[in-house]
């Protein structure tokens, strides 16, 4: 009990360390500096109306690399835990099959599931979106598949094509910047079009297109391995 | 356009804190999924639309699935 | 035709293999063993063209996406981070070959995968310019440790990899706050821009941002308190991993906090407080490897007994104890590897890891027992070893005011490198002149694992016995970072 | 102010789960709860006083009236990395229970100094 | 010309190479290269022996020059370091033949020529870095060359090595105190520095190279390591050990005594009792005080390498008592005493050697009788003790000789004593060794025992020659050491070929009289003895006990527990071990060591993650407290 106690009078020591901190910087006070940059001239040099797609893809878009990298590792990662030799594989027997109305209902809606995905990470440089909000909208709708039919397996070999080609397009996007005479990586060479087109913004909506084909194959991925892990291990505690 | 937040907030941290105590651990995950939704909903108060959509269905979606198999893999309840 | 002396290439071309494996991996099994060679081996090479113009003007910086550091992420190259950046490809194309012999359980092209990016989030910790690049570096690297810690899938890598995963993320949350912090206070991410902006602000409202910072990257670079995880995990995860987490890892964390405590944050009291840690580190980890019965725990205690040393070295505040913390980086990360790539061969043949399982096998296994005695003399700072020049380089350094605080913790270093001297000659002498119990018939490491053993153990023969080169390039890097022309510099070429 | 407090609050009460629970899930529920907190920090310093969300969706919106975008961009790569280290931590828990058979952490200490 | 020195340091290492890349081509190649490099380096050594130069700088290292020196000192110690090892690898060659199989014969050959190269890197040294850089490759050498000897001698170089590397870091301070200060480390800037510097900071350095060369001197309270070290160690390595090895902590001590510190520098910074600084004196008891445990300790042992071992650390004792004596005589004599000791003690080990070699036991009990079967080891030993004991012909009595002097001009009293009780012990513990081996009858087991080979009788042949003529012709030694000390600021002694002239301080020394003396009477007993017809010639079984037949295993001369009754007297000294007292400490530390690690790593996620909360929280509180960090 007294644990509980010191540890909470810690954390409150943390908690009023940071208010004293933040006092120095009110809530609603403009604390920007390169945001001024980003907001003035980033239509001008990107060509994106959604400013923070442009600073996502094309001003940070290392860091936007670093993520996707972490999300593979992390798909990589889920598959080397839950990694089954193929002799050792046993569909899981008493599987409560879900009732008609999941199994017509989810054929239906997949579909919509998968345009509605798709128009998101398409217009992520014009409206809020993009390939993260796209991507894990379609992985939600292969779950939808494995809660309407849980024999469902999506071949892994297929997945891990799509991952690693939308991986490739993206750095490859960004070394052909290095061979430009800017040589600066993730240059955005492609013209910018005018603004609020579709075809506009350079190289930032292929880029997010990649994104959003590579986060729906990696979360479908985890969840692959996750629900395989329910079904093909046999379930036995 | 105070108020609301405070509202919310304060669920979200009542939330929270019901997520942690309750011994019922698809009920502590529901509660967690709930929280984020909250969160994505003060996002969308913060107006960053962008991020409240990410939030909602990276957040609340995803990891709560992810969460609830788990749950179902190992104990349904705690101790 | 364009140059490729671009630092960025450094990230670049690993993460490309890394989606280049995942791609293949769809089509044959086979070629994702032989991929990470090469782009370890483009690394090694693109890092070595790189020199030239660091040693010309001391720095180089790299932009992406075509707009100048504040704006756009930037990538800064100096002198040791440069070196560092080369070790790590080295270690990298080294490993790898030694991998493609010593790597046969299943899921092998994802653990190539893995592999390749965690030597890629190291070099990105080490070169990053950006403090949310480090953030989302530091997260690609521990990520990628996570899940090959956890590769062997037995009861003890399952647990180290939880645990190391918990603190790994506690710690990922403390820096990324921090990181925010300094973006409420100066509203940019550059690490140059931020110190420029965060100079007038008083020592108290910056000490909870660098506490966090420091806590956050501290974890990952196995500081006293926070490095729990270590023990279990670095034997935990196959050998070549662990002789790259030894390695390089722990450094790259460490550099990290080098360099941000030197530019941002440089006020005299924190070199006091961090001595604090540093000499804890240092006793707790070579106590705990005395004790140890199984040789990979015993090397993962001497790591974070060595990291202690030179995080002192680094605390001394002083142009020779950064050139002493350099050169004890570079003994480290070269002698520390190649032990863990020799002992994960000794495993194989041996089958077990308790150390009286390996009496005798000097005898059998000529050539990795004699690279193994090279390598531990020289983390023990024997003579004719680089150790030699860079313990003593780190003594001179923290004698250079002779108070008593310094003389107190020098001979608590000398008493810790007296016991890391006991716990490495018990094995030696286990290893060299124990009678061989057991009837397994033990040969030689096969080739391709004692060529990257080899490599190696040339390269730490060659700075041992020629150091003037690596001492007048550390000398230099020290000065470079310790009298803040790492920020004028990167002013003038970054243009701010 | 009261986002401040609340992304704190939010934060301390992760941690307290992190430490105090005993349950594996509990403890992953701590690690969410947290990374949700310093998100919710990260876009509320971002927050202008009755500023708008930073998209031009007509040519005449006027910069200065916007949101600062850096928050809302470091937010969604936080979002993202939390999210997969979580799916990683789910799998090893999976992967505990079946080595150990029990959620407890007091009982998973096979490993010790 | 300068480029000898660097030759002569490189050539036994490039030896020790190409020895072991010989071993793996065939067994006598590599023989044939360790003799070859060892004689090499004896020849260079004699080309240049008498010539000094100053200083060639061989590199520089963090500021300071690395400098390679000589003067008539190093030649002295030069010549132990270069002719023992010779001899030792021509002994070890057929010694270790028998061995060939289990041990790693090649790196042991290379492991002796490397520490011979790093006897000789210390004794060029001209500055502090070469001096410790080749300290620390002599330890981690000769500790790979004592742990050869099987399993025993593994736990022996492993406390051996301990030890050594304890020392050596507190050298390691003491250097890098005087860096700090002087930021170059050759030997006369570091005088300087130290004739400027604070008294205090003096002393410090001082006691801290002090405490690295008593431990690899010996001496009392650090010796523990060398009884085990020397009597494990094979048979061919104590010699190399205990005859040169303790030497080097002798030079040491002579550096920082009269090389560091100008002779008249340590008057003035410390109080002086009995006229010599009270660090010296301090320095002079430690080493009466292990002439005579040391001595006992010898008396009391069972074993031959032991015995001889503990007989190493008493007469290290006169070297040291000599060199701290600080008059000109006194240190002249501890410095040939040196020389003497390295000679008679490597051939009482090599004879020891030898009779282990032919009869595979070293325990004196089960021993005897080997003099007929061994006549030419019997007489090696038999000049060795002679020579240890001090009897005037052979070359232990000349510097014993100045040393007492020495002692007397200085009206050290209790010195005195404690030296001759030191030097009468001699007598008792080297009957001992010759009457338990080589006198009384033979038992069954030792009836085929032949003479060792003629390779491994010439080392004993060259010692033996070699203590005849330093005891004759002490003038040969005497004229390096005056010659070296007048370097170092002491008055001259007047001494001539064959002792010391009428008027010296000495008083009048011919040893050539005496030899000749002792050599006619023993003629003459030896006419005697064959002249008069002797009654009747007795085999030594032909004798019975109290009606009883004593057959031939049954031997009637006792040898265990020799001096038992001596023993009783002195028993109550050894009730404190040094050893037991370190063993205690040590073990306390691990336990304490084991205990806080076990509750640190406790294992459990929830003490890590608190942990991590732990080092925040005071973070936290530093800033909210005013963030002032103590």
């Amino acid at each position: 009990m007294i644990r509980k106690i010191v540890y909470s009078i810690f954390l409150a020591t943390i908690v009023l360390a940071l208010v004293m901190f933040f006092a120095a910087y009110p809530f609603g006070k403009n604390k920007m500096t390169v945001g001024e940059y980003y907001l003035n001239n980033g239509v001008a040099q990107t060509g994106a109306s959604n400013i923070v797609t442009s600073v996502v893809v094309d001003y940070r878009g290392f860091d936007t690399l670093g993520e996707v990298s972490v999300l593979f590792g992390a798909a990589a990662g889920v598959a080397i835990l839950f990694f089954v030799l193929a002799e050792n594989r046993r569909e899981r027997k008493n599987i409560t099959s879900p009732n008609f109305v999941v199994k017509v209902g989810s054929r239906i809606i997949f579909p919509f599931i998968l345009l509605f995905g798709t128009y998101i990470f398409i217009h992520g440089h014009l409206t809020p979106g993009g390939g993260f909000q796209g991507g894990s909208i379609i992985a939600s709708g292969f779950l939808l598949l494995y809660l309407a039919y849980p024999g469902t397996r999506v071949s892994r070999k297929k997945l891990s094509a799509v991952e690693g080609l939308a991986g490739l397009t993206f750095v490859l996007l960004g070394l052909y910047g290095l061979m430009l005479p800017e040589s600066s990586f993730l240059f955005n060479f492609l013209p910018k079009g005018q603004l609020n087109a579709l075809l506009s913004a350079g190289i930032l909506p292929i880029i997010y297109i990649a994104i959003g084909f590579k986060v729906a194959a990696e979360f479908a991925g985890i969840v692959d391995d996750m629900m395989c892990e329910v079904i093909c291990r046999g379930g036995e505690k | 356009m105070i108020y609301i937040s405070w509202i919310l907030i304060i669920l979200m941290l009542i939330l929270a804190v019901v997520s942690i105590q309750l011994k019922n651990l698809i009920a502590a995950v529901v509660a967690m999924g709930a929280t984020s939704l909250i969160i994505s909903l003060l996002f969308l108060l913060l107006q960053a639309p962008d991020v409240a959509m990410a939030e909602a269905s990276i957040g609340a979606a995803l990891t709560m699935i992810i969460y609830i198999i788990g749950v179902r893999e190992t104990e349904r309840s705690e101790k | 035709m364009v140059n490729l002396a671009n630092p960025i290439l450094l990230i670049a071309i690993p993460l490309l293999f890394v989606f280049l494996i995942a791609f293949s991996s769809a089509f044959s099994k086979s070629i994702a063993k032989y991929l990470p060679i090469f782009a370890f081996g483009l690394n090694v090479v693109i890092a070595i063209m790189i020199i030239p113009d660091v040693l010309k003007n001391g720095l180089v910086i790299a932009t992406t996406a075509g707009f100048k550091p504040p704006i756009a992420i930037d990538m800064v190259v100096d002198r040791l981070s440069l070196f560092l950046a080369i070790i790590a490809s080295l270690l990298g194309f080294v490993v790898s070959i030694y991998n493609v012999f010593y790597i046969d359980e299943e899921p092998e092209e994802k653990f190539y995968a893995l592999f390749t990016l965690l030597v890629a989030g190291v070099i990105w910790m080490i070169i990053t310019g950006d403090l949310f690049n480090l953030f989302v570096a530091f997260e690609v690297t521990s990520i990628a440790a996570f899940g090959l810690v956890g590769f062997h899938r037995d009861k003890g890598a399952v647990e180290a990899g939880f645990k190391y995963l918990v603190m790994g993320s506690i710690g990922g949350s403390f820096l990324l706050v921090g990181v925010i912090m300094l973006y409420a206070a100066t509203g940019t991410l550059n690490i140059v821009d931020i110190a420029q902006k965060s100079a007038e602000l008083t020592f108290q409202q910056k000490f909870l941002a660098y506490a966090l910072i420091f806590t956050g990257l501290g974890i990952e670079g196995a500081l006293f308190p926070l490095n729990a995880w270590l023990p279990d995990a670095h034997p935990a995860a196959p050998s070549s991993v662990s002789s790259i987490l030894s390695g390089i890892m722990t450094t790259a964390a460490i550099y990290a906090i080098f360099r941000i405590t030197n530019t941002i944050f440089d006020y005299n009291q924190i070199y006091f407080f961090l001595m604090f840690f540093a000499l804890l580190t240092l006793i707790f980890g070579e106590v705990a490897a005395f004790f140890q019965k199984d040789i990979k725990r015993m090397l993962a205690y001497s790591t974070i007994g060595q990291t202690g040393l030179f995080f002192f070295a680094f605390t001394l505040h002083s142009t020779n104890g950064l050139q002493g913390a350099f050169m004890q980086i570079i003994n480290h990360s070269l002698s520390k590897s190649m032990l863990f790539l020799i002992v994960g061969g000794m495993i194989m043949q041996v089958g077990s890891r308790n150390i009286d399982d390996f009496a005798g096998v000097g005898r059998k296994m000529k050539v990795s027992a004699f690279f193994l005695a090279v390598g531990m003399f020289s983390l023990m700072g024997l003579p004719p070893f680089f150790g030699f020049w860079s313990k003593l380089k780190i003594i001179f350094a923290a004698l250079q005011q002779t108070n008593i605080l310094m003389v107190a913790s020098v001979v608590i270093i000398l008493l810790m490198s007296v016991v890391e001297g006991a716990y490495f000659f018990k094995l030696l002498q286990a290893m060299f002149f124990g009678k061989p119990k057991q009837d397994r018939e033990i040969k030689e490491a096969s080739l391709g694992m004692l060529t990257a053993v080899v490599v190696l153990g040339l390269i730490l023969l060659f700075v041992s016995f020629y150091p003037t080169p690596i001492i007048d390039f550390t000398h230099q890097a020290a000065s470079d970072l310790m009298n803040k022309n790492y920020i004028n510099l990167a002013l003038k070429l970054g243009g701010l | 102010m009261i986002y401040y407090l609340g992304s704190f609050l939010l934060i301390a009460i992760g941690l307290y789960a992190i430490i105090i629970k005993k349950n594996l899930i509990k403890i992953l529920i701590g690690l969410n709860l947290a990374a949700s907190g310093v998100n919710l920090l990260i876009v509320s310093i971002g927050y202008i006083k009755n500023g708008t969300a930073p998209i031009f969706s007509k040519i005449g919106i006027n910069p200065s009236a916007m949101v600062d975008p850096i928050p809302q961009a470091l937010t969604l790569t936080a979002i993202v990395i939390d999210a997969s280290e979580l799916a990683l931590a789910v799998a090893f828990v999976v992967l505990l229970y079946r080595h150990y058979g029990t959620l407890d952490i007091k009982k998973i200490r096979s490993l010790k100094w | 010309m300068n480029m000898s020195l660097e030759l002569l340091l490189a050539t036994p290492f490039i030896g020790g190479l190409l020895t072991y890349i010989g071993g793996k081509v065939h067994r006598w190649v590599r023989n044939i290269f360790a003799v070859l490099f060892s004689l090499l380096t004896l020849g260079e050594m004699s080309l240049f022996y008498n010539t000094t130069f100053k200083g060639d700088v061989w590199g520089s290292l963090f500021g300071s020059k690395l400098i390679l020196q000589t003067n008539p000192i190093t030649w002295l110690f030069l010549l132990i370091v270069t002719s023992i090892s010779l001899l030792v690898i021509v002994f070890s060659v057929d010694d270790m033949k028998h061995e060939e199989d289990h041990i790693v014969l090649d790196s042991y050959y290379m492991q002796l020529l490397f520490v011979e190269g790093a006897m000789i890197g210390i004794v060029l040294a001209g500055d502090l870095i070469t001096f410790f850089m080749f300290w620390e490759i002599m330890s981690w050498t000769s500790y790979f060359l004592i742990v050869h000897g099987g399993k025993k001698s593994m736990d022996a170089g492993y406390k051996y090595i301990i030890m050594s590397i304890i020392g050596a870091y507190a050298m390691f301070v003491a250097i890098a105190m005087i860096y700090s200060k002087a930021h170059s480390l050759v030997y006369p800037d570091v005088a300087l520095v130290l004739s400027q510097s604070s008294p205090t900071f003096t002393i410090w350095i001082i006691i801290l190279l002090g405490v690295g060369f008593f431990v690899k001197a010996a001496v009392m309270p650090l010796h523990t390591w060398l009884p085990d070290a020397h009597s494990e160690a094979p048979s061919p390595v104590s010699p190399l050990l205990s005859g040169v090895l303790i030497k080097m902590g002798a030079y040491g001590l002579f550096i920082i005594f009269y090389g560091l510190m100008s002779a008249n520098l340590a008057k003035n910074i410390m109080p002086s009792i009995f006229s010599t600084p009270v660090l010296l004196y301090i320095v002079q008891w430690l080493a009466a005080l292990s002439i005579v445990l040391a001595t006992f300790l010898a008396i009391m042992q069972e074993d031959a390498k032991r015995l001889l071992a503990y007989s190493s650390i008493s007469q290290i004792g006169y070297v040291v008592l000599g060199l701290a004596t600080g008059t000109s005589l006194g240190v002249a004599g501890g410095l040939f005493h040196a020389l003497n000791h390295a000679i008679f003690k490597s051939l009482l080990f090599l004879a020891v050697g030898a009779v282990i070699y032919r009869t595979g036991t070293r325990n004196l009990s089960d021993l005897g009788g080997l003099v007929k079967k061994m006549p030419f080891t019997f007489v090696a030993l038999v000049v060795g003790i002679i020579a240890l004991a001090g009897v005037p012909p052979l070359n232990g009595f000349v510097s014993k000789w100045m040393i007492y002097e020495a002692l007397l001009q200085k009206k050290e009293v209790f010195l005195l004593i404690m030296a001759f009780v030191g030097s009468t012990g001699a007598f008792l513990y080297v009957y001992r060794l010759v009457h338990s081996i080589f006198l009384g009858q033979l038992s069954q087991k030792h009836e085929n025992v032949k003479d060792v080979p003629i390779l491994m009788q010439i080392p004993m042949w060259v010692l033996v020659i070699a203590t005849v003529i330093y005891g004759i012709f002490p003038g040969l030694a005497m004229d390096v050491i005056v010659k070296g000390m007048k370097m170092f600021g002491f008055a001259p002694i007047a001494y001539n070929l064959y002792g010391f002239p009428q008027g010296s301080t000495m008083g009048a020394l011919k040893v050539i009289n005496i030899a000749s003396v002792l050599m006619i009477s023993f003629v003459v007993a030896w006419i005697f003895f064959l002249l008069f017809s002797k009654s009747r010639k007795v085999s030594q079984y032909d004798n019975y006990a109290a009606g009883q037949v004593v057959t031939p295993e049954l031997k009637y001369n006792y040898s265990f527990g020799f001096y038992m009754s001596f023993g009783r007297v002195i028993k109550p000294i050894f009730k404190i071990s040094i050893e037991r007292i370190y063993n205690y400490w040590v073990d306390a530390a691990k336990i304490f060591g084991d205990y806080y690690m076990r509750r640190v790593y406790t294992g459990n996620l929830e003490t890590y993650n608190s942990y991590i909360v732990i080092v925040v929280t005071i973070a936290a509180a530093a800033v909210l407290l005013g963030g002032k960090i103590w």
